[in-house]
């Protein structure tokens, strides 16, 4: 029986972590949401699959609570952030998408020569994905430092959010109840404190463009 | 620890003056009782501290521990004779001064008098504890807060901008010369971790490690003292402090730098290595010739006594150096005579250096003027401060009867013993260094010439001048004390120097032995050797003039009639036509033309108002201060381009730094 | 265990009501009134811990050793003296139109939630906590940064967040993988992030787990604490929130951070040995100290300068603890406590001199003494003593540092003189002009209750004098457990 | 005082000094004769300088209306100061209980602080011949003293001593040979001498040409008893400057300790030796023309170079017969 959960959960790895070169490559907004959900939804299969595997209760709390926080409740928050601002346009890039998607494969080859020692000496079903994670979490870093519209670099941090969530199921089982309700409840203020803001800047420079942000320097 | 009397003594004396000074935060605004209870009271304890020093300048070092400081290093004291020494000093230049500022604070609008009385006695009690510190902390602890009560002084009227600026000048070199001191006491505790100078006097350092250390006490206690490179802020700090300040300052606190160096050179230094006296020496003549040359071009009558201070501080140092050069190849006897050199010209110089800036703040207050060119035949409207600024101006001056001229004796004398070296290369230093030491001496003189004759004879070059009034009673008695002090140093050397015998027995294991002058014949050797009797010289002059002024009396008359000057028959004689501070400096600067950075402003011929201006520049100033100040602007700006604004360049940052420590952790 | 209680249900329950009532007239007052509530609390621990010894409450989900017992007392004090001085601050803010009712309400209830959250760091026992409530404190300033709702406040606003938030994501990571090392190493389920296990059993763990674990963490928390190379959202978050926030951010939050740091090298050196982690911290430390100094005389706003002294402050503490040994550490905790004293205190004097001018920029503020001779003392004593100079505690602190660099790293040495040198000249030329000289200042409307700044600079000059025994035991204690 | 001060000893104190003070104007009125005949006129006479003191002492003293006290007791100072260096000077005897009182170099201080009153006291008037006559003075002045200091650290180096007594003693035992370093020392004196009494090559003692005295701008303003003493002090000084140089480059016939019939043989051996360099000096002052006033800075540094090097090869060539 393990044996087909290890492929699943292997299957989810890759799959997360494709969705997340495709979001270093994307250009459009919602395009980018829909990923960022997409990635949700596999994060929670992969919690219920390590649940039902492991038999471990708490993971399918936690897997019910990715599923409500990041397939339903953000992304309706994005869509309604979008609606209202009406950001609908393309996404520039600091550095043409060709170029993002080499730094990513050297990203990802870095993360597995680092992951390679811890991997060997786990003991969980998934030790391959520790590196996967790790490499989600880079590649979301990398999204977003190349980004210059507000939106995307919060869609990058949440990504890494996701990444480091993946770390935590796939390597340890999850961590404890407490404290996985502790960063749930972190991230869900952190979106919010962030859409406040990214009303206010729209007030105040009324385009989200963060190249105006660059006053405070000393030159 | 059994404390001794004195140290106890002296230490409740020092917890005195700074009662004093809380006393006069107390009292902020309440002029009256600042001046005339608390400047007082502060008078009377320096004269309880000399009381209390001069008997333990014979007896054995006494030790005490206080239980503030660090828990590992409580605070140590010590008194030794070399303590005693400075102490007494201290006492002395502190006890007039304090007299003095009684009646010189008046009700100005500068800083709160209170507040002024409390930095002042902070001032005192610091420099005192600094002399009687045992252990690094107590003495970093005592030497940076004295640093910054004399910072605060020299600013306590801070609205003129350049009083700010030189306040400013003078901490961050006093700060970067304790910072040097810091590493030098870090070297000298030899990695044992136990910071006090009794673990650091049994430390044997490698004569490597232990030049090392000199350097740094070389440089650190240089920069308090106004050594050539790093002198640049003593012409700035005192002439902004107030006048009874900038007599402490010079007289007194440019001595604990003496001291310190003193301090690490010969007692938590075992041995001395010859090379050091030499750059010692060195340092000093450069710092005396500096000195006096630009003491001679200077048109503001404090900044030239801040420039002699430099010159003197320059004389000690070369003393020290040639007391360091032969006690390194064993000539003790020699060694002692060099250092009672040095330690005569520290008390003189405090004295007679107390007294000049205590006239010109007595001539300040009565004119508040400070610039020579607009003053002059103070002399007829100021008789007290005219006399006895013109005897500080004859000691500074090196002038026979008095201390001035007993330490430059000395001095010279220790000099002749210099061919017994065995080096030949430093024999024929001999003559070279004598004659600038001769130079330097002379020059003195000049300069005194200069600043009394401009100030106080010829006629008033500003009408207002002539309402000036003379020093007050309180200003009186300090400069009477003073006075004192100066012709005590003259004319009874021989006392002096058995005060000064212990100290040199305890740093060069030698003394002056006083063979067979009696008590009023100075004898360093022998008497065919040299020998110099103050009283019986004064005694010869005296008697020739009392002999001239009776025979003219009873052989011929006194008769004396008054007339105008002679004018040559041009009778619009003004006061302009005397000789200028400029113009008086003038053969000097043009014989020592390459010391100075000269800008000249020459009117040409078609000038509708023609103008003549000469601007006295620092070398060191432009070859080493401003490189130094554009080194560290231009990497200061390098550095600020790490911080661009884009948040895009920030997040590369900490990427770059994730990815840095992971290949450090995982190498 | 009462206290314990007291001291974190106070402030949250401090954040309720004023969130509630934080526009009141009697606001500030019930703010001091909580914040005094939490600072008894605080020392009732404190004295408990002294007499007894370390304690563990709630089924070891809070442990209180010598260590944390010492910042907490420090967080409730200058958290109380902060609320003192925010009053009449915010009275006169309230007169010149900056802030309203509504940003008031924000602002007093984030300030006692934001308490809950250092001290709920402080006193947790489970790493997971630690890194929540790390998470909560950034979340409950972030807002307040950008209270007055300037282009500049926003943009430190958001680049504060997005920075912490990359930073305290890597601190996450760092604590899963500490979280799966402890599984490895055989232990309960729930119990593998509590670090009284994690401390019994460190010598047990994988090494080359605990070395990219500590690699995550020190990057993480280190962003908070502010060392060089992710120091970037500092100096912009520090100078544009309101004068209290900024203090209580240098002051608190930095040491807060500091102290997660020292956690996980507790942990990294039983692991691994002392080698790693040291030199880690030895390295960001000294690179700290000598950026932050150059940069300090590029500064023309006066809470920015004193943000980059900041960061060369705590540059130095790390490098004390990267240098390790009872002596360095002891200065480390020393320098930490009179460096928030004395920061707070300079924040408090800078934040009415701008009241006074009207801005921040220094080239303004010019004469304080004779405009208000109390703030201008104030912020010039505070400048003396963080800069240094004796008879400041401060000067204590770092002649134990800088003598034991001298023994064990010599290397280190002529930078750390060097660097100070340069901090002391830029900042005190621009310092010394704002205090001393002509004024042109405008009086305040309301006078500024500046007894919280001399308590301050009593305190530190005290701690540079004259070290109380019970105090120098609890350092001393504290010490020994974090240098082993 | 060592041995008891014998009766003998003072009474060769006494009689130098009055000899000093007796001979020293007959000196000047020697050299003002000498100049004469070289000049082929018949010159005032031996005795003028005795009668202008005399006439001067007669008249009364006239001081500028605002001048201070200082001014009146400058010229007294001035005496006083001539008189002790005359006695100092081992002439006669060098068996003189005041010689351990002042050695070489306080001689060398004592006409630094008579030089140093002269400046002020002229400066006191406050008018631009008096401060411009103390300025150059001055400047003479700190050129001169350190080269005199020098030769006679020379003289100390050789005699291993700086008293003047010990001095003399040691030279006069020597044997008469080539000494170079004295030889250079004594060229040196001359230079210094020159300058110091304000002889023709550095300034003219009979002009009062504003644009070149130097020293008759110092006394300018004196008239009376006070110009008087300040005439026989310059006086007394040349005396003092001949005799040193007598004492350090012709030390012979001066009078041993316990020598009574010496002490009389001494006297007439000064006179010649005065004469004689009387002469010298009137040859010199005819034969050179006066410098120009920035001149005088590289004439005295000669001086001052010809003495150290006079020190420099006394020590290169160590204890030999130089």
């Amino acid at each position: 029986m393990t044996g087909l959960t290890q492929q699943l959960v292997n299957l989810f790895a890759a799959l997360l972590l494709l969705l997340a070169f495709a979001m270093l490559a994307q250009r459009r907004i919602l395009s980018l949401i829909h990923l960022y959900t997409l990635q949700g939804a596999v994060l929670a299969a992969a919690a219920t699959i390590m649940g039902y595997a492991t038999r471990q209760p708490h993971l399918f709390v936690s897997a019910g609570m990715t599923l409500a926080l990041k397939v339903i409740l953000i992304p309706w928050l994005l869509h309604g952030v979008i609606s209202r601002l009406n950001v609908r346009w393309d996404v520039e890039m600091l550095i043409n998408v060709p170029t993002t998607l080499i730094v990513g494969i050297v990203l990802v080859i870095f993360a597995f020569y680092l992951a390679a020692p811890i991997s060997e000496v786990s003991t969980s079903i998934a030790r391959g994905t520790l590196g996967i994670a790790l490499a989600c979490v880079l590649l979301s870093f990398m999204m977003m430092i190349t980004r210059s519209k507000a939106v995307p670099q919060v869609i990058g941090f949440l990504a890494m959010e996701n990444g480091l969530f993946f770390a935590a199921t796939a390597a340890t089982y999850g961590m404890p109840m407490v404290v996985e309700l502790g960063i749930a409840l972190d991230v869900l203020v952190g979106i919010l404190i962030l859409g406040v803001f990214l009303f206010q800047i729209r007030e105040q420079f009324d385009t989200l463009d963060i190249r105006h942000l660059e006053k405070l320097k000393d030159e | 620890m059994s404390a001794g009397p004195q140290l106890v003594a002296l230490l409740a004396l020092c917890a005195a003056w700074l009662a004093i000074g809380v006393a006069g935060l107390a009292a902020l605004h309440r002029f009256h009782i600042v001046a005339r209870v608390l400047f007082p009271a502060g008078g009377a304890v320096a004269l309880a501290v000399v009381a209390a020093a001069l008997p333990a300048v014979w007896g054995a070092p006494e030790m005490a521990v206080l239980p503030l400081g660090l828990p590992g290093l409580p605070f140590h004291f010590r008194l030794d004779g070399l303590s005693a020494l400075f102490l007494l000093v201290l006492g002395g230049a502190a006890a007039g001064v304090s007299l003095f500022s009684a009646g010189y604070f008046r009700q100005s609008e500068g800083t709160a008098p209170g507040l002024l009385c409390l930095q002042y006695h902070v001032f005192l009690a610091a420099m005192a504890l600094v002399i009687l510190a045992d252990d690094a902390y107590a003495f970093m602890v005592m030497w940076e807060t004295m640093a910054l009560a004399s910072f605060f002084l020299v600013t306590s009227n801070h609205r003129i901008a350049e009083i700010r600026r030189a306040g400013y000048l003078y901490l961050l070199i006093a700060h970067v010369g304790a910072l040097g001191i810091l590493l030098c006491f870090g070297v000298l505790q030899a990695n044992t971790g136990d910071y006090s100078f009794a673990n650091m006097r049994a430390q044997h350092l490698s004569p490597f490690w232990a030049s090392v250390a000199f350097l740094l006490a070389l440089g650190g206690f240089g920069a308090k003292a106004g050594l050539v490179p790093l002198h640049v802020w003593l012409p700035e700090a005192h002439p902004a402090a107030p006048s009874p300040v900038s007599a402490l300052m010079s007289g007194v606190m440019l001595k604990t730098a003496v001291y310190g160096f003193l301090r690490v050179a010969y007692d938590l230094l075992p041995a001395q290595l010859w090379w050091w006296g030499v750059v010692v020496l060195a340092l000093g003549l450069a710092s005396a010739v500096f000195g006096v040359v630009f003491a001679a071009a200077q048109s503001d009558m404090k900044r030239l006594l801040a420039w002699s201070s430099i010159e003197n501080i320059g004389l000690i140092f070369a003393g020290i150096g040639l007391s360091i050069l032969f006690a390194a190849y064993g000539m003790r006897a020699v060694a002692a005579l060099a250092l009672t050199a040095a330690l005569y010209h520290v008390a003189s110089h405090a004295f007679f250096k107390s007294l000049l800036f205590v006239g010109t703040g007595a001539v300040l207050h009565a004119t508040s003027e400070r610039s020579l060119g607009k003053l002059g035949g103070l002399m007829r409207v100021m008789p007290w401060v005219g006399w006895a600024t013109l005897l500080g101006v004859l000691a500074s001056a090196g002038l026979p009867p008095l201390g001035g001229f007993v330490s430059e004796w000395l001095l010279l004398q220790s000099f002749l013993f210099t061919p017994g070296l065995p080096n030949s290369f430093l024999n024929m230093l001999v003559p070279v260094v004598a004659a600038v030491i001769a130079l330097v001496a002379a020059l003195a003189g000049y300069v005194m010439v200069k600043f009394y004759g401009v100030i106080f004879l010829g006629q008033h070059r500003e009408d207002k001048l002539a309402q000036a009034h003379d020093a007050g009673p309180w200003e009186r008695l300090g400069m009477a004390w003073l006075v004192a002090g100066c012709v005590a140093l003259g004319l009874f050397p021989a006392q002096v120097i058995d005060i000064l015998a212990p100290v040199t027995q305890l740093l060069v294991g030698a003394s002056l032995a006083q063979a067979d002058g009696g008590s009023w014949l100075l004898v360093p050797v022998s008497v065919e050797r040299a020998s110099y009797g103050p009283l019986i010289f004064f005694a010869g002059v005296a008697a020739s003039f009392g002999l001239a002024y009776v025979l003219v009396r009873r052989l011929y008359h006194g008769r004396l009639r008054r007339a105008a000057p002679w004018d040559c028959g041009f009778p619009w004689q003004t006061a302009r036509m005397q000789d200028t501070a400029e113009g008086f400096g003038q053969p000097v600067r043009q014989i020592f033309e390459p010391l100075y950075r000269m800008r000249r402003e020459l009117p040409s011929a078609f000038d509708a108002r023609p103008r003549y201006a000469v601007e006295v520049g620092d070398h060191f100033w432009y070859w080493l201060y401003l490189p130094l100040a554009r080194l560290v602007d231009g990497a200061a700006r390098a550095i600020g381009t790490l911080q661009r604004g884009r948040i895009a360049i920030y997040l590369l940052y900490s990427f770059a730094t994730v990815i840095a420590v992971l290949l450090w952790v995982t190498r | 265990m009462g206290a314990l209680f007291f001291l974190l249900a106070l402030p949250l329950a401090g954040s309720i009501v004023l969130a509630l009532a934080g526009d009141r007239r009697y606001a500030p007052e019930t703010n001091i009134a909580f914040s005094t509530g939490t600072f008894l609390a605080a020392a009732a621990l404190t004295v408990r811990v002294i007499a007894a010894g370390p304690l563990t409450a709630l089924d070891r989900e809070f442990f209180i050793d010598a260590l944390n017992v010492f910042l907490v007392a420090l967080t409730a004090f200058v958290a109380l003296t902060t609320a003192i001085f925010s009053r009449p601050y915010m009275r006169v803010e309230r007169e010149h139109g900056r802030m309203n009712a509504r940003r008031l309400r924000l602002y007093h209830s984030m300030y006692q939630l934001f308490s809950f959250t250092m001290l709920l760091a402080l006193t947790t026992n489970n790493m997971g906590f630690l890194w929540v409530a790390m998470e909560a404190a950034t979340l409950t300033t972030v807002l307040l940064v950008s209270v007055y709702r300037t282009a500049a406040s926003l943009e430190a606003a958001w680049k504060y967040f997005i920075l912490c938030g990359v930073g305290i994501a890597q601190a996450l990571f760092g604590t899963v993988l500490l979280y799966m090392a402890a599984e490895r190493a055989g232990g309960g389920a729930e119990g593998a992030l509590l670090w009284t296990h994690l401390d019994a059993v460190k010598t047990s763990l994988d090494p080359r787990i605990m070395a990219l674990a500590f690699a995550f963490l020190f990057v993480g928390y280190g962003t908070k604490v502010g060392l060089v190379p992710v120091h970037n959202w500092l100096p912009d978050a520090h100078a544009e929130g309101p004068t209290p926030v900024s203090a209580v951010l240098s002051g608190l939050l930095l040491n807060v951070a500091l102290y997660a740091v020292l956690r996980c090298k507790v942990l990294t050196d039983g692991a691994l040995g002392p080698g790693l982690a040291g030199q880690m911290m030895m390295a960001f430390g000294l690179l700290s100290v000598v950026v932050a100094a150059f940069f300090l005389s590029r500064q023309r706003d006066v809470k920015r300068m004193f943000a980059y002294s900041s960061i060369e402050h705590m540059g130095l503490i790390t490098f004390a603890f990267g240098v390790g040994g009872p002596v360095a550490t002891f200065a480390g905790l020393l320098h930490m406590t009179v460096h928030s004293l004395i920061k707070s205190a300079i924040f408090f004097a800078v934040g009415h001199a701008a009241q006074h001018a009207g801005t921040q920029v220094m080239s303004e503020i010019r004469g304080l003494v004779r405009a208000n001779p109390t703030v201008g003392w104030g912020l010039m004593l505070g400048t003396l003593a963080i800069l240094g100079m004796p008879p400041f505690g401060v000067f204590a602190s770092e002649f134990l540092i800088l003598t034991t660099t001298m023994r064990e790293q010599p290397w280190a040495t002529p930078l750390l003189l060097a660097a100070l040198g340069v901090a002391f000249a830029s900042v005190f030329q621009r310092v010394q002009p704002m205090v001393f000289g002509e004024t042109a200042l405008k009086p305040l409307p309301h006078p500024p209750a500046l007894l919280p700044v001399f308590v301050h600079l009593g305190l530190g000059l005290m701690l540079g004098l004259y070290i109380p025994p019970y105090l120098e035991g609890w350092y001393r204690e504290a010490a020994r457990m974090v240098a082993g | 005082m060592g041995d008891a001060v014998s009766a003998l000893g003072i009474a060769a104190q006494a009689l130098e000094i009055v000899a000093a003070l007796a001979l020293a104007p007959l000196l000047a009125g020697w050299v003002g004769q000498c100049r004469a005949w070289l000049q082929n006129r018949k010159g005032p006479g031996l005795l003028q300088p005795y009668r202008t003191l005399h006439k001067l002492f007669n008249k009364d003293s006239v001081v500028a209306a605002h001048a201070s006290p200082l001014f009146r007791t400058a010229p007294y100072v001035i005496f006083g100061c001539m008189t002790l260096a005359c006695g100092i000077v081992p002439t006669l005897s060098t068996d003189l209980p005041l010689s351990p009182a002042a050695d070489a170099i306080a001689l060398v201080g004592l006409f630094a602080l008579a030089r140093v009153f002269a400046a002020l006291a002229a400066m006191d008037i406050g008018t631009a011949f008096g401060s411009l006559g103390a300025r150059r003075e001055m400047l003479i002045g700190f050129l001169a003293e350190p080269a005199l200091l020098m030769v006679f650290f020379t003289a100390a180096l050789i005699s291993d001593s700086t008293s003047l007594t010990t001095i003399v003693r040691t030279l006069a035992a020597r044997e008469i040979g080539i000494q170079p370093s004295l030889a250079l020392a004594a060229v040196a004196l001359v230079m210094v001498a020159l300058a110091e009494n304000a002889r023709v090559p550095v300034d003219n003692p009979a002009t009062h040409l504003e644009l070149t005295m130097v020293h008759e701008a110092l006394i300018l303003e004196y008239s009376g008893r006070h110009l008087a003493l300040v005439e026989w002090a310059a006086a007394l000084k040349l005396f003092a400057y001949a005799c040193i140089g007598m004492a350090l480059f012709a030390p012979w016939g001066v009078a041993r300790a316990h020598a009574p019939l010496a002490l009389l043989l001494a006297l007439p051996v000064l006179v010649a030796k005065l004469a004689a360099a009387g002469c010298a000096l009137a040859l010199l002052e005819t034969l050179s023309a006066k410098m120009r006033i920035f001149r005088v800075p590289e004439f005295l540094g000669m001086a001052f170079l010809l003495a150290v090097i006079a020190m420099l090869v006394r020590i290169l060539l160590g204890a030999g017969p130089q």
